[in-house]
């Protein structure tokens, strides 16, 4: 049948690999070559934007808000770092899976609290479980270090071979492998019916739960995916850095990890990847410009964002790009931003 | 290469920017005064924000010393931040110089670290020793709970206990800490002769006011403790109460050095309120930059650089300082304040001072 | 007993210091369901106000009061005709990105101005210190916030529950559009709603810098407090944060006297249970919004 | 005859209102009934009752003889009991062709899958199309549900319901902001269905009741008034005395 | 100027879209206007132009012989424009008692009044609009706009998911206030047949064009107009 044939296109329409996607990760590896000094904030780049990407899979698909998303990070963080510091697994990939896994038991065990409830609710439930974490690892100090952080941490070399450099540049790949695997996976999750129905219960969870999606079980299920991503981001965080203390699980991490998301924009997965790229870069440019007053500035461009529209914004940025694949390869709009905020 | 750069990592943002704001003035004012240049070399100073977090600091460290290619990393607020960049230090071979955190450890990461600042456990063994030979028996502590806090409390009680003093209450605070009334009302309960305090720079405030609005004051308990509590930048802005708070610490604004009446009359006129021990530590490190530099002859080797600054010794506004050579950590006076009121103001007086003390932390282990 | 009498005393004060703090919030994010996370820099300019009138000026603490009030409704009406008002109809995310950004500029703007160093208003010595009622030591101040507060929360909840103004500020809200179709203005309605939050922001701002002290990191340091209040309260009255303030003021104190040790575990604890328990706060309305 | 849906002694209460009471209502499987009654009489209540939106204070709720009072929503959609809602409800971002091919993916069990991609089952796209074009909506599948015109929402609102393929299906004046000239198409869909499939429709036109439904029950104050064959509720007194007034209805 | 709502050459619609190309229409005191026409034919947008929640791009609306084309919304139903709105558009965490006295202006209907019209009203006066059946939303909606206490009103399709029993009642209590004078009012209705027997006065609309404007005795009397223009023939089924 034709019809059916028809609709199975096009439900795979926004699945399908667009030119400008392939054009954008290039473009990120590309940069591995170009700016061989600036290792480090790239590397903080691509762990900034799998943690918002983390976030935008409950927020910009499944519609929770979290305002305490730093504690799956700050998990992770230090998951890693216990086991490299007291050397209980020394290959970093290994120590990074089992260090996801336990912010993944964490986001499992807290689910329950989260989806019960309003938005606001929602907010303040997670910012509260962050904030008892952090206090907890205060509290707990011969384990955690405390104010001081997890010290002494020494990374052995990736699978034994690729040792990390003071210049960050294994820290690099490594991160941007990390990312890169990650997001087909949460590509593939967000374009199966599991991905469609988490849109379903954040567009009206009453005819969701109405046509049969076991609304609870959904939510539970991606926020604690959600968890394990964060999970990896932190102790992506510890195993680049070396550093775990108790500021990641800040109050500012995950409001930051919210303005990133919101710039980038939520539901289409690049969100975080642009929203960190532009967040981190303009932190950068105005802080070599004043290292005192650079919040303003900062603070200045998000109200202008918002004046402006993220839409327009974004139609503004993708114009160039899009003439120009649209002259180059004949094809109609080729990037565009979904928007769908909560 | 005729320019030496010092990258300076500070927190000019977040609840430590007070902090960052005292060092980098006081950097300025030095060089102001002293010229930007020495042993034919031109001074510069690249400021990086960290708003104190370890790390922020690290990226900020890695990218000086490979980007800016920077010869000197300098400031440090908190010792996370201090200690982020310890391993980067030791790498790069470049001198890390603490200017304000003050855990005792971090001198020991690297053997590239030089503190100007001081350690805690200087001014709290102090006051401990103090306040036994002073009458006082019975102490109840209030202190933050975290690294520093804890490592104020547990130098005082070691001094404190083995003179024969006895804590009768002991409680530790939150960190952000917005109302103490309820901690301040257990150390009334516990009717001790004085409370030894220690929060943070900036909360000092919070706490002399709620203490004076509760009248532990007019209770006959007195206020002890290392200098924090009655930071000069804060003291004026705390009203009467304060009056007779008695700390040991390593600098007053009121040392009554002539040194020092030029450094706070300088410091004043340019920024408009009085140095605090963060500025001085600042100023002693640009200082310390400056004389490793002239001895060096302006060779910017890392090791020359540490060796030379190495047992330095000389006048500071807060007194005769020098850099212990086994350590690269400072010896300093270390005062007994009280707080008076001088022409309408109120300044730390010293009345007693404790000379070239060690960090009694290291060299006790 | 006296020491139960002095912490119960300890917390209602604190409690009413969270809700003059929080009130302003609550009218704006509870009634006018706008997130306005600003609220904080709205209540440090308030505070800056009173302080520069008071230490600088020498004007008379009760008289730079209702000034903290009106300087901080009048940037509140300014920056309402000027930037707000475009946002009512945005997502909360849009709002949230907003207030920040704002907030941002606001601390950066104080520090420039002020410095970033803690400052304190000079309180008349009719302010200072405790007075003794059979044994429970009563600290002036205290008493005077409790009193502003009980104040205040009589005349908001009379006006929002017996006067009309409540009504059609909370069918403005709830469809803008069908509102002004029925004769309400709303443009009109919502500044006044958001000024006066605003200027209670402000009095709370000046009220709290005696305890909290003032320092250009207020709005952030705060805000979660504020947020607590307003959604343990529930966000539809203004009663509901008044006693989730109570609950959680005497909360904190009493935990933090009983068992220091459990200090900052306490209001997080006492939040998420209670959240947990009724997702709409303490007195929520029914659905949700 | 077979019952397929049955209420037992069903009690609701909103605070002290009694909006439910004492209802017992059996439904034989097949059959075209209707449920009427005045504003209020907890008509809506009811649906919402037996779909597992809101929680009886006693009594039981059987579907096919099985128990399914304390089932949470999706699982009674899964054992075959479907709704329309009286104000749609749909999702605004979605496109009537992801709208649709969920609910055909959840009833099939594919609704959790996660990896496999949407479009890529032959059976379900064959059964997507299948509704579309029964609901005249192929031309619209790609456009967000916000942006189509209300007939058409309202068109999709009734086919994710029978997307569903349930075997009770519970109507909530599905003709509500229809207009005249398309509401029997509405109900000639509905009509079409399978004859062992089970209709329940909430509907105040009464044209539409009395030509569509072979039996009335006539709901007052959360009460069951009456029931019978239409012929027998037009002529019923009371009835018109509480609902349908003094206008003649044609039967 | 005997015309209480006269409209002059409105071009209005949403953003860039026009819907009503050129609409000119005047009603009398005292006349009920049907308006009728099938789906997406303009019949809300005209109601919604009048209370001044459209675009306009030009023409005027004049009330009571003043000129109120200028007015915000708010101001237009102070000067005497009574709105129900096909939403219902209640406001939901607003009591039914709330809902009313929050927009009630003096005059001859009270609130009191209106529990009188519909006694289920005053059963759950303290329900919030949320806790409403789609009936009794529809009744306060009703009830609301009167206690506006209007010289226009505009009802869009207001007898919707109401009992048949209270659908005559309604529909006879709209012709008694507007004759008991001083006010018209326009109702939009899906169902020719129920008002034919109320309305003074039938038009019909077709893409935002009035396409048949008469007496409704004279569509009583040739339903092949219905037919024509409705689709539907004027006889009941
Ligand atoms: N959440 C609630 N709280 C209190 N009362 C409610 C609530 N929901 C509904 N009601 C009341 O319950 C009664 C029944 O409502 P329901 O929606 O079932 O009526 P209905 O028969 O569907 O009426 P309609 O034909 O007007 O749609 C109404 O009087 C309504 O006011
Ligand atoms: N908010 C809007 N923005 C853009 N177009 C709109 C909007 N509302 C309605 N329209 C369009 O305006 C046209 C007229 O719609 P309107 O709602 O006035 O029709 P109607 O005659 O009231 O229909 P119905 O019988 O369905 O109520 C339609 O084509 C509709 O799509
Ligand atoms: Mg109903
Ligand atoms: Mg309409």
């Amino acid at each position: 049948m034709t019809a059916a044939s028809d609709v199975g296109f096009h439900a795979q329409r926004q699945a399908r690999w667009h030119y400008g996607e392939v054009a954008f990760w290039l473009m990120v590896l590309a940069c591995g070559f170009l700016f061989p000094t600036r290792y480090l904030i790239m590397t903080d780049i691509l762990r900034l934007a799998l943690f918002t990407m983390s976030l935008d899979l409950i927020l910009g698909y499944a519609g929770i808000v979290s305002l305490g998303h730093a504690a799956f990070f700050g998990v992770g963080a230090y998951a890693a770092g216990l086991l490299a510091l007291h050397g209980i697994i020394n290959e970093p990939v290994l120590a990074l899976i089992v260090a996801g896994l336990a912010a993944m038991v964490l986001g499992f065990a807290t689910s329950f609290l989260v989806i019960r409830g309003v938005d606001l609710t929602r907010l303040m439930v997670t910012l509260g479980i962050a904030l008892l974490l952090e206090a907890l690892a205060e509290r707990f100090s011969n384990i955690t270090g405390g104010t001081d952080g997890l010290q002494g941490i020494e990374m052995q070399p990736i699978f034994g071979e690729i040792p990390f450099d003071m210049f960050g540049k294994a820290g690099f790949f490594y991160s941007l492998a990390v990312l890169f695997v990650l997001f087909l996976f949460a590509r593939r999750v967000v374009h199966s019916p599991f991905g469609l129905s988490l849109r379903a219960i954040k567009n009206n969870p009453l005819r969701a739960a109405a046509i049969g999606i076991p609304v609870n079980r959904r939510l539970i299920a991606i926020y604690t995916l959600a968890a394990f991503y964060a999970g990896i981001a932190g102790a992506l965080f510890t195993q680049t850095t070396a550093i775990a203390s108790l500021d990641v699980f800040a109050f500012e991490r995950s409001a930051d990890l919210m303005l990133v998301l919101v710039i980038g924009g939520t539901g289409y997965l690049y969100g975080g990847l642009i929203g960190a790229v532009v967040f981190r870069m303009l932190q950068e440019l105005f802080s070599t410009i004043t290292p005192q007053y650079w919040q303003f500035w900062i603070g200045l461009v998000l109200v202008v964002i918002v004046l402006v529209g993220r839409q327009r914004l974004h139609r503004w940025v993708l114009y160039v790009p899009n003439l120009i694949i649209r002259q180059v390869a004949g094809r109609k709009a080729v990037v565009a931003v979904p928007e769908s905020d909560a | 290469e005729d320019t030496v750069k010092v990258g300076l990592i500070l927190p000019m943002t977040g609840g430590q920017a007070s902090t960052g704001k005292q060092i980098e003035n006081a950097i300025k004012l030095y060089m102001q005064q002293k010229g930007d240049t020495v042993a034919g070399k031109k001074i510069e100073i690249i400021l990086k924000d960290d708003a104190a977090i370890p790390d922020k600091t690290k990226t900020a460290a890695q990218e000086l010393i490979v980007n800016d290619k920077v010869n000197f990393i300098a400031g440090f607020g908190v010792t996370p931040a201090a200690l982020a960049a310890a391993p980067l230090a030791t790498q790069a071979k470049i001198p890390e110089v603490v200017m304000a955190a003050g855990t005792s450890i971090i001198t020991e990461r690297s053997p590239y670290i030089v503190r100007t600042s001081f350690t805690l456990a200087q001014s709290s063994t102090i006051i401990g020793d103090w306040a036994v030979k002073n009458g006082i028996k019975k102490v109840a502590t209030l202190t933050s709970d975290y690294a520093p806090g804890n490592d104020a409390l547990n130098f005082f009680k070691q001094n404190f206990t083995a003179g024969g003093g006895e804590v009768v209450e002991e409680v530790k605070t939150p960190l952000q800490n917005p109302d103490f009334a309820p901690f301040l009302q257990r150390m009334k309960d516990a009717k001790p002769d004085a409370i030894f305090v220690f929060v943070p720079a900036g909360q000092g405030g919070n706490f002399m006011k709620q203490y004076a609005e509760r009248g532990l004051d007019k209770a006959g308990i007195k206020v002890i403790g290392p200098g924090d509590v009655t930071d000069d930048d804060l003291l004026n802005n705390m009203g009467d109460a304060v009056l007779g708070t008695v700390t040991a610490h390593l600098y007053s604004a009121a040392h009554p050095s002539q040194m020092n009446k030029d450094f706070v009359a300088a410091y004043k006129k340019a920024f408009g309120n009085r140095p605090g021990f963060m500025a001085v530590s600042g100023y002693d490190g640009i200082h310390l930059i400056y004389e490793a530099l002239k001895k060096t002859n302006g060779d910017t080797n890392g090791d020359k650089l540490i060796e030379a600054m190495k047992g330095q010794k000389w006048e500071s506004p807060r007194g005769p300082i020098s850099i212990d050579p086994e350590t690269r950590d400072i010896v300093q006076n270390i005062y007994i304040r009280k707080v008076e009121k001088v022409d309408g103001e109120l300044y730390n007086v010293e009345f007693a001072t404790f000379e070239a003390v060690k960090d009694l932390g290291k060299t006790k282990k | 007993m006296t020491a139960i009498l002095t912490n119960l005393f300890d917390g209602v004060a604190y409690g009413m210091l969270l809700f003059v703090l929080a009130c302003g919030l609550a009218v704006t994010l509870g009634l006018m369901n706008f997130v306005n996370l600003a609220h904080g820099a709205f209540a440090m300019a308030g505070g800056y106000v009173c302080m520069v009138l008071v230490n600088r000026m020498g004007w008379p603490f009760f008289a730079a009061l209702p000034l903290a009030f009106v300087s901080s409704a009048a940037i509140g009406i300014a920056l309402e005709r000027t930037l707000y008002r475009h946002l009512y109809t945005r997502s909360h995310l849009d709002q949230v990105l907003f207030t920040i950004g704002l907030t941002f500029m606001s601390v950066a703007a104080v520090d420039y101005i002020q410095g970033s160093s803690r400052v304190f208003i000079n309180l008349p010595a009719a302010l200072q210190g405790q007075f003794d009622v059979f044994g429970v030591g009563i600290g002036r101040y205290r008493l005077m916030i409790i009193v502003i507060c009980g104040l205040l929360t009589i005349g908001l909840q009379m006006v929002l529950a017996k006067t009309r103004f409540g009504s059609r500020l909370r069918a403005a809200v709830d469809d803008p559009r069908a509102a002004s179709g029925l004769g309400i203005n709303v443009p009109q309605v919502f500044a006044f709603t958001f000024a006066f939050g605003c200027g209670l922001a402000g009095l709370g701002g000046a009220l709290s810098a005696e305890i909290l002290g003032l320092d250009p990191y207020f709005p952030l340091k705060f805000m979660i407090y504020f947020l607590i209040v307003v959604t343990v309260g529930g966000s539809s009255s203004i009663t509901g944060p008044f006693l989730a303030s109570l609950l959680l003021g005497i909360g904190d104190v009493a935990g933090k006297y009983y068992v220091p040790k459990m200090g900052p575990f306490v209001i997080y604890t006492m939040m998420i249970v209670i959240l947990i328990w009724r997702p709409n706060g303490l007195f929520g309305r029914t659905a949700a919004r | 005859m077979t019952i397929a849906l049955e209420t037992q002694n069903l009690e609701k209460t909103f605070g002290g209102l009694r909006v439910t009471r004492d209802l017992s209502l059996k439904i034989e499987q097949g059959a075209r009934h209707a449920l009427i009654g005045p504003n209020g009489a907890g008509k809506t209540t009811v649906i919402n009752q037996l779909t597992g939106v809101l929680k009886p204070n006693s009594g039981r709720i059987l579907l096919e003889g099985q128990d399914i009072t304390d089932l949470p929503v999706h699982k009674r959609v899964l054992r075959g009991l479907s709704r329309t809602f009286q104000i749609n409800q749909l999702y605004p971002d979605l496109t009537p062709l992801e709208t649709i091919g969920l609910a055909v993916s959840e009833r099939l069990g594919h609704g959790g899958d996660w990896w496999r991609r949407m479009g890529t089952r032959g059976d379900v796209n064959g059964e997507i199309a299948e509704l579309l074009t029964r609901f005249h909506l192929l031309d619209v599948m790609n456009e967000e549900t916000v942006t189509l015109p209300y007939g058409k929402q309202r068109l999709l609102e009734i086919a994710v319901a029978i997307a569903a393929k349930p075997r009770v299906l519970l109507l909530d004046e599905p003709a509500a902001g229809v207009p005249e000239s398309e509401r029997h198409d509405i109900l000639a869909v509905v009509g079409a269905l399978p004859r062992d499939v089970t209709v329940l429709l909430i509907e105040h036109d009464m044209d539409l009741v009395f030509s569509f439904a072979d039996r009335i029950s006539v709901l007052v104050s959360g009460a069951l008034l009456t029931e019978g064959p239409p012929e027998q509720v037009a002529r019923d007194p009371q009835v018109k005395a509480v609902y349908l007034g003094e206008e003649a209805v044609n039967v | 100027m005997s015309d209480l709502l006269a409209i002059e050459a409105l071009r209005a619609g949403y953003g860039e879209a026009v819907v009503l190309p050129k609409m000119t229409l005047s009603l009398a005191e005292g006349q009920v206007l049907a308006l009728l026409g099938r789906n997406g034919t303009g019949k809300t947008t005209l109601i919604n132009s009048i209370v001044g929640v459209t675009r306009r791009f030009s023409g005027t609306v004049a009330l009571a012989g003043t000129d109120v084309t200028a007015l915000r919304p708010d101001q237009r139903a102070r000067a005497g424009i009574g709105w129900v709105p096909q939403e219902r558009n209640i406001f939901r965490s607003l009591t039914v008692e709330e809902n009313m006295t929050a927009v009630a202006q003096p005059g001859p209907w009270t609130v009191e009044k209106v529990y009188e019209m519909f006694p289920r009203l005053k059963e759950r006066r303290s329900n919030f609009g949320n806790q409403l059946s789609g009936g009794e939303q529809q009744m306060l909606a009703i009830g609301r706009a009167l206690t506006l206490n209007p010289k226009v009103l505009l009802l869009d399709e207001p007898t919707e998911g109401l009992a048949p029993i209270i659908v005559e009642e309604l529909l006879k209590a709209i012709g008694t206030i507007t004759r008991a004078g001083g006010i018209c009012s326009i109702i939009v209705e899906q169902n020719a047949q129920k008002i034919l027997g109320l309305a003074d006065r039938v038009v019909i609309l077709e893409r935002g064009t009035i396409v048949h404007d008469a007496p409704s005795a004279a569509l009583k009397a040739d339903p092949s107009v219905l037919e024509r223009h409705l689709g539907v023939a004027g006889a009941a089924h």
